[in-house]
């Protein structure tokens, strides 16, 4: 209905293959952008940003990281809270440098320790770490495929929490088990530890939102994209026409994990400040991102996106209802929402396998028709 | 006339237009074609690079001054610039019709005796070969696809891409020749020569000086303000007098872009990417589309149809009122806001008319409710009256003065006066310069002081000073009992009606009115589909009594509306039948453009004809037909006849006593 | 030996150069299951080479081994003239080797234009990292395979699709687009397994005339499978006939239509 | 006399494999219903939890949903304040189990049938959630302990005899003995099951080939609906084991992700698979964490499963006893 296309057609092929061909949703798109960096940050305030916008945007970098590998190559993976966690620990240690032991002249072990590292390059590097992690347990999905690869990277889930529960080196020797973020700046201003500002945290998670969106869109529109969704559509045939599956896969997993290593770290510096990894970092997270995923479309960054907002507002608006108006204790809202999401990831596989992405798609096709009904 | 020649004493020649162009709109974009996915673009500099590579080419292969180079090919930037280039190599370019068939085009390319051929893709090739055996002129072949092409013998056949190359090679060589050739271009010297689809006999072909063409596009241009910025679809016929002055005359005048099509088939999708600002089409394509529309409305969700309905009757009384500029409520200014908002602002955006500035249509009468539709959406669609001789415009609807009934006031620089026995004359630089090996019909139609015979009969509105057009001169004839008999006027007064295609009606030297009417199968079908009446074929669904009854009723509407004007209430129609197969140019029934042949046609169904007038109720026959592929078949079928009930007026009363 | 034959001339014009890949004495099993036995034949440059034969003779298993998707207990394929090592058919695909099947393995999820794309992959050379940042390198490599792409859409008449998901597609378009996804990788050797399997009089006609334009406008070799004995006949400038696993043909359209096993074993005369 | 370690390791061996035994119970679950419809059943852990629960809910007369009516209205009701019989408590959660299974073919299967495994595997996913909250609202979510009169404690049997062999006394719980048993009877029991019985038949009939089932006149919805019915009780006899061992609490539900690895090890398909399998994951993890334990600073049987299961694949995509996967084009 609000879509006025004629005059508008593209004479190169850039024009033609760019990201919203179509200038009303560009207009749009740029809206968006104006509200969420100009506007929001002068009305953000603690409660909106440690309610919603936070997990909302970190969550959201963390589901294009995952529908990257299940909804673009296919490869269902339930090691997305292991990995989170990686990258958490190694964004941990890299903030707070890291110490190398080495063996000193009288044979004795030397700590040595690297300063520290500025948080920005921090979790940037903490999510290529996670990518290394990842294609390690990404190497058996040449010969393990479907769930049998999904339950596969259950072993990396538990191993990875086991890991960072057991290890004192990656969490400092600290005695409690916990890493907690102490405070960093930047460009000067503080984004991690106790005192920081409700937009200063958000703009800086934004930042990395918007900077994941932009390289997963990239990705996904070229060869390497269209690798995947080969390996994806029909892995015999891709392999026929020449994608060489080892490396399609693998460079999906190892993607994949750096946005889920840049969100762990994000997660854990930026929005939680303190961890135990058993709790934050459980097999509950990997399920909460693989939901998202599939209630907000696979193969979809909009979805992404979508799916993130849907679960991150869901509970909180139960938890408004039930608990806020209609006074029940919390735990019953917790098991209501456990009915409620676990009944939506049903009805979605049923009625929209394609999630709040295609229902998106289709109004959008309706509105273009207007007022013609086909 | 001097003073205009004058004032673009360095104008005089299109490739004169084209160097201006190249220079004052470098950047801008002269050319595109959806091709490859995309719309591959010319700027005016790149057009003149283009056209001079071909010029060049075309020297190089021959061509010499008053050379005529055949055109055949459907709308493609390559085939235009080909014409301008013809014209600098001092050749004269001759655009055919490129679904003519093999025994038309033979006649026209002996006629014009074209040394050189432009074809478009092998299938314009083959038929191309097929006449060459005939026609000992024709010297070379030029084709444009090189599509399946590799297989044909060579020595007489070029690509349009290696003409190019050569010509670009050449240009040491040739550079000064073909400036010399450029320069001697002026305002006499022959633009183009068209052929028209006369509407009997054979062919004539129209010689247009670059005087003709550049006045005309000057003078029209600036009546409707266009300008550089404006876009216009190009997909009506190339050989068409139309659009050349469109694609070519107005184009390099005012310096628009000319936007080709990808195929016939995308030509809709097309329309829509471009939303031309400039559009031009026959009544036809609007008829159609709105048929379309309404069709596709009929499936429309509740809220959908109700907000079309209801916002439609707000635009048909305010729409055209806004578009005219005269006073509106602002209550209805709100509302029709809201419209176009729901309902019109989408629809526009869907056919692809959000742009349109100015758009024409003519060749025949268009129906009032199709043409207010289209104006009350906010689209400023107007009338013209013209003619190939004219190099189209006689007259044409000025900005606020638009009427379905009438086709405007004189174009600027053309002078009209109407002859004892109701015939159009009009005198203008637009004026053809004389019928190609054909001086008695020249003779005959343009007299010595330069006016020149329309062939319609019409008269100019009191008052307003708008023509009015009622028929062919030739076809205004008597009924027995002398009463004035124009069957056009009639027939388009029946074909404003959805169901109905066509309409013949006969009458001419007898005692009443009858006619042959032609359903129109998408309306029709689509009728039957939802009154779920079954039916196998057209004739089946031509003969059913439902459709008989609504066709009777819409000629018994006609006739009570024609029996208003008593000067024509004669025309009534008694009986009609409903022919059991579609017109078609391919049987000669219609013409190219789509004008029924009469004469034809009452020739070729002479047997029902009599059946009209000898008051049988139905009657038996076989019609030859020629099917897509040239295929030729027979049909036969039992055509019911129906009579139809007419207003008494005086002039019968008098004859029946 | 004929095998060096040098190029010659077919009676349409075509040119028929020497031999691009010879298969020598395949034999493939599948546990007990003998596929192929000791099969040899050769394919020259420019030339459409048919393998027929009813139903279970080993002719998709003949195309998988040349594509590389079975290897065969034993044999030899060369190919330009060396012998081919052992394969994964990625690698097959990159010395320009391109292939359709014969129930339609097109990337359902993406567009007709994607798919089409998805041939180009074997061209497309940027990394990751210029991927990722998109403008400059990799969006020109895009844009350049996106021109070679809309030729062969262009060729195979499929613009009106161009940006359908294939999924919505009938069955005789989809063959088509997986033509265009074959030819889009500009192959020197075209495997086509039962091109017109299921396809109607007009669109056989169609995808013959397809088929021939290819051979004829790129001059590229192709080897193919088809039931239609007519179609191949039609097409074919040298034709290969197994059954069961065997040779028992090999030549031109008439030789072959004139050998008595070839008539017995489309007539299924019993086998002993 | 022996070396203590070796005399340790005979005994976290034992254990191991009775350990293994009850993996292999919850395994043959995964395998039935993955057979019969191509399933892999994620909920089948929880199914095992939400029969635990109801058990005990009936056993100790509780109000279903007392949580939601109390929050609801305000009232304060706990439980009817009656006990039930184990026997009769079983039977009720048995029905209530059959009721699920055919729920979940009405409602979900019936909806998803020709879908993708991987489709189907998240929509049981989602499916655990749900019962998950489900039993949780109906229940409480507040840990419970579970005894239906099963023996508890050091076997001293076993304890006296190996210590008059060896010197040194083995302690076995008699509960795992006792589980040991029952779900030994078990598995034979199903395995008769679905090689003697005409249903058993009919089920492996449709594990093979649904086409050819239905044209031979087999219900797939009865076959279904058998299945989830069988999974429900296997998860009851689970939930009865673990609950009696461990009390009833979410963590249950966790030994489901235990059976995973199993499965991949024996294979989705076979049940001989699912007993070797269950049996060798026990032992080795057991004993992993005896001797590596300590070193990596011990709970290794968080992962070992996994990392194992993982190692194997790599090396036999389709488990021990799985077929070996031709792939056509």
């Amino acid at each position: 209905m609000f879509y006025r296309e004629a005059g508008d057609f593209s004479t190169t092929y850039p024009q033609d293959s760019q990201t919203f061909p179509i200038r009303f949703d560009r207009y749009r798109y740029y809206a968006v952008l104006v509200i969420a960096f100009a506007v929001v940050p002068f009305i953000i305030n603690d409660y909106w940003l440690n309610a919603i916008f936070l997990p909302f945007l970190i969550y959201s970098i963390a589901a294009i990281g995952l529908n990257i590998l299940v909804g673009y190559c296919g490869q269902v993976s339930l090691g997305t809270g292991g990995f989170m966690a990686v990258g958490a620990y190694s964004c941990y240690k890299f903030m707070t440098g890291v110490d190398i032991w080495l063996m000193g002249a009288d044979g004795q072990m030397i700590q040595y320790a690297l300063p520290p590292i500025n948080i920005f390059f921090s979790v940037i590097l903490a999510g290529l770490v996670t990518a290394a992690v990842g294609v390690l347990f990404g190497l058996p999905s040449l010969r393990i495929k479907g769930f049998y690869l999904a339950v596969a990277t259950l072993a990396a889930q538990f191993f990875l929490v086991w890991l960072f529960n057991k290890w004192e080196w990656a969490y400092n020797y600290s005695a409690s088990g916990q890493i907690n973020a102490p405070t960093r700046g930047f460009l000067g201003v503080d984004v991690t530890g106790p005192a920081t500002e409700a937009w200063a945290t958000y703009l800086f998670c934004l930042m990395f939102v918007i900077g994941s969106a932009v390289l997963a869109r990239n990705l996904t529109r070229g060869s390497v994209g269209r690798k995947w969704m080969a390996i994806r559509d029909m892995d015999i045939a891709a392999e026929i026409i020449g994608v060489n599956p080892l490396r399609a896969k693998l460079s999906a997993f190892a993607v994949s994990s750096f946005f889920v290593g840049v969100s762990g770290a994000l997660f854990f510096s930026v929005y939680l400040g303190a961890v135990e990894v058993g709790e934050a970092f459980g097999i509950q997270k990997s399920f909460l991102v693989l939901f998202m995923i599939i209630i907000g479309g696979l193969g979809s960054i909009f979805g992404s996106f979508a799916g993130a907002a849907f679960m991150v507002l869901l509970p909180v608006l139960l938890k408004n209802t039930l608990v806020g108006t209609l006074g029940w204790p919390t735990d019953l809202a917790a098991h209501i929402e456990f009915i409620i999401v676990g009944a939506l990831i049903v009805v979605f596989l049923i009625l929209e396998p394609h999630g709040l992405a295609q229902l998106w798609r289709v109004a959008k096709e309706k509105l273009r028709l207007w007022p013609f009904p086909y | 006339m001097p003073d205009t020649t004058s004032q673009t004493a360095d104008l005089t020649s299109i490739p004169a237009l084209l160097a201006r162009n190249a220079v004052r709109y470098a950047d801008r974009p002269a050319y595109r074609e959806k091709e490859f996915g995309i719309w591959q673009t010319w700027t005016w500099a790149d057009a003149a690079k283009e056209i001079r590579a071909i010029a060049l080419g075309l020297v190089n292969l021959g061509v010499k001054r008053g050379d005529y180079i055949a055109v055949i090919g459907r709308n493609r930037p390559a085939h235009y610039m080909a014409m301008v280039a013809a014209q600098m190599a001092g050749a004269i370019p001759v655009p055919l019709y490129q679904d003519a068939v093999a025994e038309e085009m033979t006649y026209v390319l002996d006629h014009c005796g074209a040394r050189f051929v432009l074809c478009g893709d092998q299938e314009q090739v083959d038929k191309v070969i097929e006449v060459r055996a005939s026609v000992a002129h024709i010297e070379h072949v030029i084709y444009n696809d090189k599509r399946g092409m590799r297989k044909y013998d060579h020595s007489h056949m070029n690509a349009l891409e290696d003409i190019k190359a050569e010509g670009r090679a050449a240009e040491q060589r040739l550079a000064a020749e073909l400036d010399a050739r450029i320069a001697e271009l002026g305002y006499d010297n022959t633009c183009v020569m068209l052929y028209t689809s006369g509407t009997t006999g054979r062919p004539k072909g129209v010689v247009l000086s670059n005087r003709n063409i550049i006045e005309a596009s000057k003078s029209s241009s600036e009546f409707d303000h266009l300008r550089e910025s404006d876009e216009v679809l190009a997909y009506l016929p190339m050989a068409w007098v139309g659009d050349f002055i469109f694609s070519i005359g107005q184009a390099y005048w005012t310096g628009f872009c000319v936007n080709c099509p990808e195929s016939p088939e995308t030509m809709m999708t097309d329309l829509r990417e471009i939303g031309p600002t400039y559009y031009f089409a026959p009544p036809r394509v609007f008829e159609t589309q709105l048929t379309n529309v309404m069709i596709r409305m009929e499936d429309a969700g509740r809220l959908k149809k109700w907000l079309f309905d209801t916002f439609m009757d707000v635009a048909r009384k305010v729409g055209p009122r806004l578009l005219d500029a005269k006073p509106v409520g602002a209550m209805d200014r709100f509302k029709y806001w809201l419209g176009n908002i729901f309902v019109y602002g989408p629809l526009k955006n869907t056919l692809g008319f959000s742009r349109v500035r100015v758009g024409y249509t003519a060749g025949e009468a268009i129906g009032p409710e199709i043409f207010d539709f289209y104006r009350s959406l906010g689209i400023n669609l107007k009338q013209l009256y013209g003619q190939t001789e004219a190099s189209v415009f006689v007259t044409a609807q000025p900005d606020g003065e638009v009427r379905a009934d009438t086709v405007g006031v004189p174009s600027p620089g053309v002078e009209i006066r109407i002859d004892e026995n109701g015939e159009v004359h009009y005198r203008s630089p637009g004026a053809f310069v004389e019928y190609y090996k054909n001086p008695e019909s020249t003779a005959s139609t343009k007299d010595s002081e330069g006016w020149v015979a329309t062939g319609d009969a019409g008269f100019i509105e009191e008052g307003t000073g708008h023509l009015r057009i009622i028929d062919r001169a030739k076809d205004v004839a008597k009924l027995s009992d002398g009463r004035m008999f124009a069957p056009k006027y009639v027939e388009n007064k029946l074909k404003f009606y959805p169901n109905i295609l066509e309409a013949v009606v006969f009458g001419a030297g007898r005692d009443r009115c009858c006619a042959f009417v032609n359903i129109d199968l998408t309306a029709v079908g689509n009728w039957a589909e939802r009154n779920n009446i079954a039916y196998a074929s057209y004739q089946e669904l031509a003969q059913h009594p439902e459709v008989l009854n609504t066709v009777q009723g819409h000629i018994e509407e006609v006739n009570r509306s024609v029996a208003e004007d008593p000067m024509l209430s004669g025309c009534q129609i008694h009986r009609f039948m409903i022919l059991h197969k579609e017109l078609d140019a391919d049987d000669g029934e219609l013409t190219r453009t789509g004008k029924v042949r009469r004469a034809v046609i009452g020739e070729k169904f002479k047997d029902l004809v009599d059946a009209l007038y000898d008051g049988s109720n139905e009657i038996y026959t076989e019609t030859e037909v020629t099917y897509e592929d040239g295929r030729k078949g027979k049909i036969t079928a039992t055509l019911m006849i129906r009579d139809a009930a007419v207003v008494p007026v005086a002039g019968q009363k008098m004859a029946a006593e | 030996m004929k095998d060096t034959v040098e190029s010659f001339q077919t009676p349409d014009g075509r040119t028929i150069g020497g031999v691009m890949m010879e298969m020598k004495h395949i034999t493939l099993r599948f546990g007990g299951v003998v596929a192929i036995k000791d099969i040899s034949f050769d394919i020259r440059e420019g030339e459409i080479r048919a393998i027929i034969g009813p139903n279970g003779a080993g002719k998709s298993s003949m195309l998988n081994v040349i594509s590389g998707f079975y290897h065969p207990q034993e044999g030899e394929v060369w190919f330009h003239g060396s012998r081919r090592p052992s394969m994964k058919p990625f690698q097959v695909a990159r010395q320009g080797i391109a292939r359709t099947f014969q129930n339609i393995a097109l990337f359902e999820g993406m567009s007709v234009l994607d798919n089409v794309m998805t041939g180009r992959l074997t061209q497309m050379k940027t990394g990751m990292m210029a991927q990722a940042i998109w403008w400059g390198k990799a969006e020109k490599e895009e844009t350049e395979n996106r021109e070679k792409v809309e030729k062969v859409i262009d060729f195979l008449e499929i613009q009106h699709i161009r940006k359908t998901p294939v999924g919505r597609l009938p069955y005789g378009l989809k063959k088509r687009v997986e033509l265009a996804r074959a030819l889009a990788a500009e192959p020197k050797l075209l495997l086509l397994d039962e091109p017109m399997a299921g396809m109607n009089v007009e669109e056989k006609e169609d995808m013959s005339r397809f088929i021939l334009d290819v051979n004829d406008e790129f001059g590229t070799t192709i080897a193919l499978i088809e039931h239609d004995m007519g179609v191949v006949m039609d097409l074919s400038d040298r034709v290969v006939v197994m059954d069961y696993g065997k040779k028992i043909g090999d030549g031109s359209p008439d030789e072959v239509r004139n050998n008595q096993d070839v008539i017995d074993a489309y007539l299924g005369v019993a086998h002993d | 006399m022996m070396p203590d370690q070796l005399l340790f390791a005979m005994e976290v061996t034992l254990n191991g494999l009775m350990a293994g035994v009850l993996y292999a119970l919850v395994a043959l679950g995964f395998v039935l219903i993955f057979k019969a419809s191509g399933i892999f059943n994620y909920a089948q852990g929880v199914m095992a939890l939400f029969a635990a629960l109801t058990l005990v809910g009936i056993m100790d007369g509780q109000v279903p949903f007392s949580h939601l009516i109390n929050a609801m209205f305000g009232t304060d009701i706990h439980d009817f304040g009656w006990h039930v019989p184990a026997v009769l408590a079983i039977a009720l959660t048995m029905v209530l189990m059959v009721g699920f299974a055919w729920l979940v073919n009405r409602l979900v299967l019936r909806h998803l049938v020709n879908q993708e495994p991987i489709i189907l595997f998240m929509a049981t996913i989602g499916l655990a959630y749900f019962l998950e909250g489900f039993g949780d609202i109906m229940w409480g979510s507040d840990i419970k302990k579970l005894d239906v009169g099963l023996p508890q404690g050091l076997n001293a049997f076993i304890d006296d005899t190996t210590y008059g062999w060896f010197g040194y006394g083995f302690f076995i719980d008699n509960l795992d003995i006792v589980a040991t048993v029952i779900a030994a009877l078990l598995v034979t029991g199903l395995v008769l099951f679905s090689q003697y019985t005409k249903q058993g038949r009919a089920l492996r009939a449709v594990a093979d080939d649904h086409q050819a089932a239905l044209s031979v006149g087999i219900s797939l919805n009865f076959i279904w609906v058998l299945v989830w019915s069988v999974a429900g009780f296997v998860a009851l006899v689970a939930g009865i084991m673990w609950g009696a061992k461990s009390g009833v609490q979410f963590s249950l539900s966790l030994i489901a992700l235990k059976a995973l690895p199993v499965l991949m090890l024996g294979g989705f398909t076979s049940i001989p698979g699912a007993i070797v399998g269950g049996l060798i994951i026990g032992v080795g993890e057991k004993l992993f964490e005896f001797i590596a334990g300590p070193a990596l600073g011990g709970a290794t049987e968080n992962w070992f499963a996994y990392v194992l299961a993982l190692l194997f694949l790599v090396f036999r995509p389709q488990g021990l006893f799985g077929e070996k996967i031709i792939e056509r084009v």
